[in-house]
């Protein structure tokens, strides 16, 4: 099997769905010649033309509204927001709009578009390029969430975003975009968007997470390994509507949890997943709920020391499953 | 007004007498949901009263079997050229389960019918317009020669999703035409506390077409979206309409306009009332008298009664349905 | 002590904030002339004139950026959002501006602009007149988003975010606003923006709410009182930041805690609420975490039997009291 | 250029040196920050390049002791001419603890200075538009004398608070003064996919006046600005102007250009240089002469040495630092 990285493997999955459905198109800031600012959209304008990737204005409720007009003629639009903290001016025509096509049409109108956004920091990226924004939309029945965590998973689940009849917003970490790298196969596969997945099976502890963290948790879980402190991982790859099933067996499983995010901790999308666990597996429970997340600061700062405070990392996810095993 | 005028502009007597049939339809569906508000019968209302001129004007220059329209609350006369009946109006006034709308889901006047091409809408003002534009993206893109329309109020012309919907459509020559019904109110607010410009100015900065038109007379509104369409369909892009009407009623039925404007104000522009000046032109081009004009009272106002009482009798959605349909079943 | 309805309240904090302070100004849509959609600024364009009481062009996000504008420069903006569903175009200006001012000029300038805007339903608003939108902001630290549910709080806790020196969005239930009655005194007073508030001790179960529900929770403990069973009522007020203390207090008060928001479930404020106690007080807990919410629909439906459905009521809270009550 | 041009706009001498010294301080230290950028000791740069005589030429039209102003990213001149040093400049590229835009929190020029009235700014680009309208309308309120100033690129134009924002300024005339530097890109895409029609045209669509002026001539500007200004303060209302400049680098420290333009296109415009070209138009004033030029570079030179040296040894804020300030403490 092919070893790629995983913004490879979106490079993959949206040329793959190009080739295979002509109303795929893809629409935002500089996708077209210059094949995104981190090339997710690269040679796609080359083989495409720039009618199936489209530089658009710079106007991101622009992006998504033409979009979601295309998708409801029946176009599968991609739109691209070029950073995650960029598609805030766009909220209304993804909450007010898209969201709502299919319910308040009564299922006449559908609305399948599918909007990519890097996310999460550690790159320098500064307050408003290390932004997690999924919590702003995670409580938005009509919309889902994907947030992959490896390349294998990226494209499954690109791919089946763009087949969705529904809108999705598809959030990649924009540090994994190099740094991740995986077995993708070269066939056509898709993963099912709203299922969870066991990245580590486990018996001590568990762990849920999603995204770069997901890495953090594997290589903090092989150092425990030597331990002997066995831990179960799984990973939410959609955070909305979530796994529930996945997650109360995943904390049934072990009766210790520890939910890990790289967003602020006050209304991240894991205390979502603390509901879910105390209303239906509290009794289940050794341990209390324990979360690790950034502070509750606005956003990343950018000098290296404050950066750095704020990132979850494998130490930090370590010391965290350490002190819950020890529990 | 010359008698033969629509003839000059290639419209034929049945067509101006349809038209004219379609603008009393809507202001008698119209004026029959406000009776039904305030008798208690149904919760909401907000009228096209004023403005069906410029919306049936509008619509019978687009090719209605073709074309898409994204339409705002007030349009009720758009939507009836486009194939909505009195029947389906009425149940979605009375918010039942049969309601192609939205299947009582949302208010009244939040149109929206796939097999007619109207695009679904939502409350928030505006976002149709970029909507309309990624249609018109769409046809471009499959090569049909098809016409997006969406129309909106000069105080929604001021949400940053006319900007960007306009500027995405100038630089990519799309085919829509966007008009705005510009009747001096935005619920309380004047024109001059919205605008210091004339709609129709914003064209410019877009690079496109923009047109301001008497939105009390339908052969001039059909003449310039007639002309918007034909530059749209041949490739030179988007026309920004500005139609100049005037709002007749409160801005809905929870509205008291008594505050903010004078009633005469009011009375002096229902004199304009397309109703009674389209009417007198008929009746000067010889197509109408008032045999004709009782019989067609009759006929609209028998479609009326039907589709209230239909509406009135038909079923609500049952509670549980509320949770259908979020995502595709 | 004068009885007043909630939008009185409102009114009269405006009202006072105005001729205690002339950098307060109120702009919005319809908010001069007409008094506002709900006529929540009745009488303050007549008193105050149109630069105080400053009818804008339809558009949120200028509304809100004007308004941030001017708060940097020293002045007290109201901005109000007709409706809490139309604040969506806002929320770039919210989110990446207000939010972050403080924080990211390192404390150089600040933002201390309120944005008022009704939420909630029950009122045949349909999809779009019905939302509660809080959860959308509830994870900007930055941002403070306070839910009064009774006339001497909307009255206290107006003035408070008026006076704060950092953005502060103050949602009011449309409902309660001619439906809620009550004492306000006179006197200039103000009400902690942060601290939750027990509106009614109890020894059996806590409910822990915000908003138009503290009233249906009220009544609902008024009947079960009659039975035997304690409850005890926890109003949120500030729903962010929450304060924590007091959820942690309330929740170990009786161990069996329901939470109620008539927002949608999933993602909703009050996971949050059970994230923290199931952090913090999971074994002094004697029953699962109940949550009593809307169900997971973009939006409140117009037919009344649908929206019947959706609504939480006295009915539906008193049936999950009596089962958490009976657990 | 005529070698008395600046006299006939009210410059003097000193000013027009005043305003060649802060062009080229500006565009000293954006070079020292690729280089520094280059060797891996600086993150980030995004670069003022091509674009200092129309901030310069605009910054000198204002009051600079009570205006204010909202900056875009690339407004390294105009928050110099405000009165931005070049070691607080190093500080904010360094990230140090002591950068008065953000004690390091936020990339470089990402620009904010309270005491010299330049508004916070954030990454999203725009949102500043409808800040400098607040501004002015809090001016206005307070019966001051002063004028708001915000910058931006044409590709950012686009977005809906422009609209917005220049719409509430024009419909209540507010002294604020809105500048796109249109440098013919927004990184990649140029400028024929970004508009279909000039910026300033934009203007008539807010009923306020639009101008579009050489950004390569500092002086041009400054009489356009000088003039808006003038419009602003005497309640005529807001401007908008377009200035017509370049950009000389790369978008920014992450981009690579030379895959969206020729090479070719670059060279032609460095031709027109400001730098260059104001230079010798001093020269032929008699302002300006080797010697003068020498001792100004080296003046110049030193500043940025030791601002970097300040600036790399500074110390980095604390981590915990980082829960600071969310709220007032
Ligand atoms: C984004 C948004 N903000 C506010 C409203 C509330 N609202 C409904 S209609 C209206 C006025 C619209 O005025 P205009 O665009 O002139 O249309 P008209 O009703 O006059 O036809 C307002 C403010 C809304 N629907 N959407
Ligand atoms: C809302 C938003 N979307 C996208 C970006 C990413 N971005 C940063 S600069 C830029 C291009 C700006 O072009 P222009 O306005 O012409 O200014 P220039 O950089 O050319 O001076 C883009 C797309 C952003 N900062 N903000
Ligand atoms: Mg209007
Ligand atoms: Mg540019």
């Amino acid at each position: 099997m092919p070893v790629m990285s995983y913004i490879q493997a979106v490079n993959t999955a949206l040329k793959e769905e190009m080739q295979r459905d002509e109303k795929v198109f893809i629409l935002g800031e500089d996708v077209g010649r210059k094949g995104g600012v981190f090339k997710a959209t690269e040679g796609l304008f080359e083989e495409f033309g720039d009618q199936r990737v489209m530089d658009t204005p710079l106007a991101e409720s622009a992006i998504a509204g033409v979009g979601i007009g295309a998708a409801m003629y029946g176009m599968r639009p991609v739109a691209e927001m070029q950073f995650a903290d960029f598609i805030m001016p766009a909220v209304n025509q993804i909450i007010s709009e898209a969201a709502k096509i299919r319910y308040r049409s009564n299922n006449d109108w559908d609305c399948p578009i599918t909007i990519r956004a890097p996310y999460g920091g550690g790159v320098h990226g500064a307050l408003y390029h290390s932004q997690s924004v999924e919590a702003i939309f995670a409580n938005q029945p009509g919309l889902k969430i994907v947030m992959p965590s490896t390349p294998y998973d990226v494209k499954g689940l690109l791919k089946a975003a763009i087949r969705d009849n529904d809108p999705v917003l598809f959030f990649e970490h924009k540090r994994a975009y190099r740094l991740l790298k995986g077995e993708v196969p070269d066939e056509d596969y898709v993963l099912p968007i709203g299922k969870a997945d066991v990245k580590r099976e486990g018996t001590d502890i568990t762990v849920i997470t999603y995204g770069l963290c997901v890495h953090f948790a594997l290589q903090a879980a092989e150092k425990l390994a030597e331990e002997g402190i066995d831990v179960h991982i799984l990973d939410l790859r959609t955070v909305y509507p979530l796994d529930k099933e996945a997650i109360i067996e995943a904390a049934k499983k072990t009766g210790k949890v520890l939910l890990v995010t790289e967003d602020t901790k006050e209304g991240s999308v894991l205390s979502e997943v603390a509901a879910i666990i105390s209303e239906h597996c509290l009794f289940d429970l050794d341990a209390p709920i324990q979360r690790l997340a950034g502070p509750d600061i606005p956003a990343m700062p950018f000098a290296p020391t404050m950066e750095k405070f704020f990132m979850v990392n494998p130490d930090k996810v370590e010391k965290a499953m350490r002190e819950l095993a020890e529990f | 007004m010359s008698n033969n005028r629509h003839k000059s502009i290639g419209l034929t007597d049945d067509q101006v007498l349809s038209m004219y049939e379609t603008m009393l339809l809507a202001r008698k569906i119209d004026e029959r949901m406000w009776l039904l508000n305030r008798a208690g019968k149904i919760p909401f209302v907000i009228s096209c009263q004023g403005q069906e001129a410029a919306q049936i004007g509008a619509a019978f220059a687009l090719d209605r079997e073709h074309d898409y329209i994204a339409p705002y609350y007030r349009d009720l006369g758009v939507v009836i050229a486009f194939g909505m009946t009195a029947k389906e109006l009425m149940l979605s006034a009375f918010a039942k389960a049969e309601d192609p709308n939205s299947g009582g889901r949302q208010m009244p006047s939040h149109f929206g019918q796939k097999k007619n091409r109207i695009i679904t809408g939502s409350s928030p003002v505006t976002t149709q317009v970029p909507h309309a534009v990624g249609v018109a993206l769409a046809a471009k893109m499959e090569n049909k020669q098809i016409a997006a329309f969406t129309t909106l109020g000069e105080g929604s012309s001021n949400q940053g999703d006319f900007h960007e919907g306009l500027n995405f459509a100038g630089v990519h020559k799309l085919p829509v035409i966007v008009m705005v019904e510009n009747n001096k109110y935005a619920i309380s607010v004047p024109i001059e506390k919205q605008l210091a410009a004339n709609v129709a100015d914003r064209a410019q900065g877009y690079g496109i077409q923009g047109v301001t038109v008497d939105g009390n007379d339908p052969l001039a509104v059909y003449e310039v979206v007639k002309e918007a369409r034909e530059r749209a369909i041949d490739g030179q892009g988007p026309t920004l309409i500005e139609a100049i009407t005037y709002r007749f009623t409160a801005h809905s039925s929870d509205d008291d306009d008594r505050h903010y404007r004078e009633r005469s104000e009011v009375d002096e522009a229902r004199k304009h009332d397309a109703i009674i000046t389209f009417e007198a032109y008929l009746r000067e081009a010889g197509l109408m008298d008032d045999e004709a004009k009782n019989d067609l009272h009759k006929k609209l106002d028998d479609i009326v009664n039907e589709a209230t009482d239909y509406a009135e009798n038909a079923a609500y959605a049952k509670p549980e349905s509320a949770l259908k349909y979020v995502y595709e079943e």
